[in-house]
């Protein structure tokens, strides 16, 4: 009777939480269903779909390959670049086009100056969810001038519908090798100065370390890509592995994770899989702006009407955030039959619930943090 | 023990290594646009605002088809043959009126797709970007310079010589028609003549 | 131990060799890349073999994508799966009728399915069988119709507000 | 200052009010600077200017438009809420703070309440601080808060115990636990020859336990690293999530008003209290007030400037820096303070 009693005061509830859509280190609008025991998780459902916009819909709607273009930037409103380079380089394979050496090389040039915005932002935000505030307004700072380059020659700060099927829309500004050249220049000190403010503090580290580990084997299973895989020791980068545009021309490393401060594919590995990769950007675009040819036409390849075979395609390249696949079915018609993004974050947030469980709630904001997910990409 | 310490250590370390960081920042100058006080001038070609300069349009209708969110909202209407448009600045012979040219600049998303295929470069975007609004309505940007009395005048006129252009036709039809009649009565004929 | 990169046409000939049923045939394109045909309900074994066999060893699957063919009156799933360990790529498609969209889930063989073969539910209505948790992904649970096929009609309302603006 | 009240105003339990609500003056005016402070420390820190508009010159009246802006805001108190329990908490959270002012000495001329056991009843006193926040945290009725009020009751907890050892080894130099006797205990200029008689450099482990003192101060008054119990990016903000307009308003100027709390203690215990460091010189009630209030103040821009370097600890990490690492060693350092003092 009495062990009864005991028993039921001492019985414990688990607790259900809701974590978002509105809430402020979930990156946007994911709602995270965490079903909490004390403050230990026990259970991660993640819901998506609060920012789904139809892209696929859309691009089917769209009478013509170019128009889908614009839309393509808003997938992934962080790395528009990347995004537009994936799909056009999709279009090209499928009208079977050659495109000028000087517009594959801007091309390039924009795509590494991006992954660096993009990074910046990664980095900046994980720092915040953990608390640190000023790191992640010096990566602003930096993004800022990639930005600024980016309106330079686009017009346009984020969204810049800039790459087009065989070609770029304008022409770079003669100022644009210049101010890349002094961009690379400047950069480099701040990633050493970010990782004594951030990476190599003690208190960040012991956050992050052996927090959220993702075996190699688990990655594989879920197809995570990018930094994410990387970050658990996979050297796996589609620039490297199935080059694509002119990748093949560029000297440069892999980062992987080596779990130095705890497990390999843990948190902090996957964020310094992201700082190195900066270095490396960084070095590809040195090497790009030095063969960059002065003379072009950037517009000599477009065609004036896409007429299109039927066939399909699957091109995957590998943005920020891993690889993304655009699965593109044509056919006679002047619009696509069918567009499939393959979305990087999409793919690696369904990896979250098999990593956070057993961690804390302050460890399940990291590992959100340090998958570096955009909201726009897992809905589209 | 010694595992520890040495955290402990590497911990203050790595505390005052970041203290004397933005202990630096706080010496440095801010990066801070006092943005109404001051302004970035913008690089040239920035997109922010779409602007059609009316006098150099044609109504050829290319920007609104390759408008990926239809935001572009042209009506127009054929020149009756009395009136001459005149010539673009580039060279292009108007022949039609452009009774309405709205633009919804809170569908726009600023893609810039509708500026290229204009043949006299009549539409571009401006470096404008204070144009906010408390009602959505006012971001439909008018651009035809027609007032509503003249675009009803043009539309009458056009309709009045279209019928005119019907009538013709059809009395063109009936004289036609009769022509025909006449010629197969008479080819009837001729062919009867032919038979007998 | 052969562990050399294999092209699609190589992929659809070993597969042909090395099992009985559902491999329908090797499908190459005019533009893009080919695919290898195979039946709904045979999705499962043709997949675990690919995974396990030490010729193919196709450890991730990098795309699940649903289509619909208005013409045919069918849905189609479409397969993108890749080799780390031995580079090589390959596609398979399986077509069902739709008034009967059931295709075999891959979820237990690559984890990663699961929410490709959601969404491909939630957007077209392919019905997975043996998925565990066939749910709307993207779409609110109670939304009618699959938005992604070609005849799909927008309900008016959604909880008492007009779906158009 | 009683007495000289009470000259001039003619009603005694007047002037005793008046007398009473100096501090209140004090926590007000610091708590509107203090807030501004904390926005330009921030800005220059991170490379911007932070609030330039407001009132002109660098946006001086900022925190006082922000503070117009709360009383006008809606009063929201959640439909399932306990209505008694969420009202009271604010007032009783900022009746702690304020109460702990009393055995404060600003000036060798002010102190509202001279009692012997003065850092006892601080110590007591600031308990309530926990009281009140799981009192806001349950009434609120909503899971975060719970959350960070559960967090908030064990880190509070669990660093006093730090706090009291240091503290204690203090008084084992002083003698007395009345803080104005221990202010002026360290007055004049005599080690060696010309540092003040500041009790941190009178004994050398005294150095330690403000090392001690100041991560629990941190911890107390839930500044980063430790301030999970309103960590926003991932609590939202805690136990202060229901709460809106000036309600929440009381929250921010307790918090402020803890801050300054602990940073004047420190100054008392540590620092020579309104003692000048000049000797004579500069010294007398009003100069005193200034010292001491500038000493507070530098403590709290250092709290303002690890805030904006570093992350945040984790609830776990900071049980263990509190139970494993900050009381035992605050324990070994009190014997240590004892045998110097023995010794010499």
């Amino acid at each position: 009777m009495t062990n009864q009693i005991t028993a039921n005061i001492h019985e414990t509830k688990e607790m259900t939480i809701n974590m978002g859509p509105q809430h402020p280190s979930t990156h946007g609008v994911l709602r995270l269903e965490v079903v909490l025991n004390g403050e230990v998780v026990t259970r991660v459902h993640p819901h998506i779909g609060y920012l789904h916009r139809c892209f696929e819909k859309y691009a089917e709607a769209m009478d013509d390959y170019s128009k889908v273009i614009p839309y393509t930037d808003r997938i992934d409103y962080v790395s528009a670049m990347n995004q537009e380079h994936g799909y056009v380089i999709a279009v090209e394979k499928l009208l079977q086009l050659e495109v000028p050496e000087r517009v594959e090389y801007v091309r390039v040039i924009l795509a590494e100056l991006q992954r660096i915005a993009s990074h910046l932002l990664g980095i900046g935000t994980f720092g915040l969810d953990l608390g640190a505030f000023t790191p992640f307004l010096y990566c602003f700072i930096e993004r800022e001038k990639i930005l600024t380059i980016f309106e330079k020659i686009s017009g346009a700060r984020l969204l810049y519908n800039y790459i087009c099927v065989g070609g770029l829309m304008r022409d770079v500004p003669d100022s644009f090798k210049p101010e890349t050249a002094d961009f690379v220049k400047t950069f480099r000190p701040k990633i050493k100065e970010l990782n004594d403010l951030l990476s190599y503090n003690q208190i960040f580290i012991d956050r992050t370390a052996n927090i959220g580990v993702l075996p190699a084997e688990v990655a594989l299973n879920y197809a995570a890509s990018g930094p994410m895989l990387r970050g658990s020791g996979v050297s796996w980068d589609l620039r490297k592995n199935d080059p694509y545009s002119i990748y093949d021309r560029f000297e440069f490393d892999i980062p992987v994770g080596t779990g130095e401060v705890g497990t390999v594919g843990d948190c902090w590995d996957r964020y310094m899989v992201r700082v190195r990769e900066m270095e490396q950007s960084l070095v590809i675009i040195e090497q790009a702006l030095e063969q960059m040819p002065d003379e072009g036409n950037v517009m000599e390849a477009v065609p004036k009407r896409i007429r299109m075979k039927e066939g399909e395609i699957y091109v995957r390249t590998e943005t920020p955030r891993g690889e993304l696949g655009y699965y593109i079915i044509s056919d006679k018609s002047s619009s696509p039959f069918r567009v499939k993004v393959r979305a990087p974050s999409f793919v690696n947030l369904s990896i979250l619930p098999a990593i956070s469980r057993g961690a804390l709630l302050s460890d399940l904001v990291a590992i959100v943090g340090s998958i570096d997910i955009v909201l726009g990409e897992v809905d589209r | 023990m010694q595992k520890q310490l040495k955290e402990g250590y590497q911990t203050f370390k790595s505390i005052f290594i970041g203290m004397a960081i933005t202990l630096r920042h706080l010496f440095q100058p801010s990066v801070t646009i006092q943005y109404p006080d001051v302004r970035v001038e913008l690089p040239p070609g920035v997109r922010s605002k779409l602007y059609v300069n009316i006098d150099d349009c044609i109504g050829c209708l290319l920007c609104a088809r390759a408008c990926p969110v239809n935001c572009i909202d042209i009506e127009t209407v054929k020149a009756t043959s009395d009136v001459d448009l005149g010539k673009t600045s580039t060279g292009n012979p108007k022949r039609l009126w452009v009774t309405q040219f709205d633009i919804d600049m809170s569908k726009c998303m600023y893609c810039d797709l509708c500026v290229y295929p204009c043949p006299t470069n009549c539409i571009y975007m401006v470096p404008e970007y204070e144009y906010s609004e408390f009602d959505r309505k006012n971001l439909i940007f008018e651009f035809s310079n027609l007032s509503p009395e003249k675009v009803t005048e043009v539309k009458d006129k056009l309709e009045k010589e279209n019928e005119e252009k019907n009538r013709q036709k059809e009395l063109a039809q009936q004289k036609k028609d009769q022509e025909k009649k006449d010629q197969e009565t008479d080819t009837d004929t001729d062919a009867g003549k032919a038979g007998e | 131990m052969p562990t050399a990169m294999k092209q699609p046409e190589e992929i659809a000939a070993y597969l042909n060799d090395h099992i009985d049923e559902g491999v329908l045939g090797f499908v190459p394109a005019e533009v893009g890349q080919p695919w290898i045909s195979v039946a709904p309900d045979t999705v499962k074994k043709i997949a675990k073999f690919l995974r396990d066999d030490q010729e193919l060893r196709f450890n991730t699957l990098m795309c699940l994508s649903g289509v619909h063919y208005p013409a045919e009156q069918e849905l189609g799933v479409t397969y993108h799966l890749h080799s780390t360990t031995l580079g090589h790529t390959v596609a398979l498609k399986a077509r069902v009728p739709i008034d009967n969209p059931r295709v075999q889930s891959v979820e237990s063989i690559w984890k990663t399915a699961d929410w490709h073969e959601r969404e491909a539910w939630d957007m077209l209505g392919i019905v997975f069988d043996g998925h565990p948790n066939m749910a709307r992904i993207l779409c609110p649970d109670d939304w009618i119709g699959h938005p992604l096929r070609k005849d799909y009609v927008q309900q008016e309302t959604y909880m008492g507000v007009t779906t158009r603006f | 200052m009683l007495e000289f009240l009470e000259n001039i105003i003619p009603s005694s339990p007047v002037a005793l009010v008046v007398f009473a609500l100096f501090p209140m003056v004090i926590i007000i005016v610091y708590a509107l600077f203090a807030i501004w402070l904390e926005r330009k420390v921030a800005g220059f820190i991170q490379d911007r200017l932070g609030p330039m508009r407001t009132g002109g010159f660098h946006g001086w009246a900022q925190t006082i438009a922000d503070m117009l802006k709360l009383i006008q805001k809606e009063d929201i108190i959640p439909k399932d809420a306990s209505s008694f329990l969420f009202k009271l908490a604010p007032f009783m959270i900022f009746t702690a703070s304020y109460a702990a002012f009393a055995v404060i000495p600003f000036s060798s001329g002010y102190i509202g309440s001279n009692i012997n056991i003065g850092v006892f009843y601080l110590l007591a006193i600031t308990s309530f601080l926990t009281i009140s926040i799981i009192m806001a945290s349950w009434a609120s009725n909503n899971k975060w808060s719970l959350v960070g009020g559960m967090r908030t009751a064990a880190q509070m907890v669990s660093y006093e115990v730090p706090t009291i050892v240091t503290v204690l080894s203090v008084l084992i130099v002083a003698g007395s636990m009345n803080l104005m006797t221990i202010t002026e205990m360290q007055t004049g200029n005599d080690i060696m020859g010309f540092l003040p008689n500041w009790f941190i450099f009178q004994n050398p482990f005294l150095i330690v336990a403000f090392a001690i003192f100041a991560i629990s101060m941190l911890a107390e008054s839930h500044r980063v690293p430790f301030d999970l119990p309103e960590s926003e990016s991932e609590l939202v903000a805690g136990y202060q999530t229901e709460y809106s307009g000036m309600r929440w308003g009381m929250f921010m100027l307790a918090e402020y008003a803890d801050m300054l709390l602990l940073s004047l203690l420190g100054a008392t215990l540590f620092f020579g209290g309104w003692n000048s460091p000049f000797g004579t010189f500069m010294s007398g009630p009003i100069w005193g007030f200034g010292w001491f209030m500038l000493k507070g103040m530098l403590l709290v821009f250092v709290m303002m400037w690890i805030r904006w370097t570093l992350p945040r600890y984790r609830v776990d990490q900071l049980m263990h820096i509190c139970w494993s690492i900050l009381i035992p060693l605050s324990f070994v350092n009190f014997v240590l303070v004892a045998l110097w003092e023995m010794i010499f």
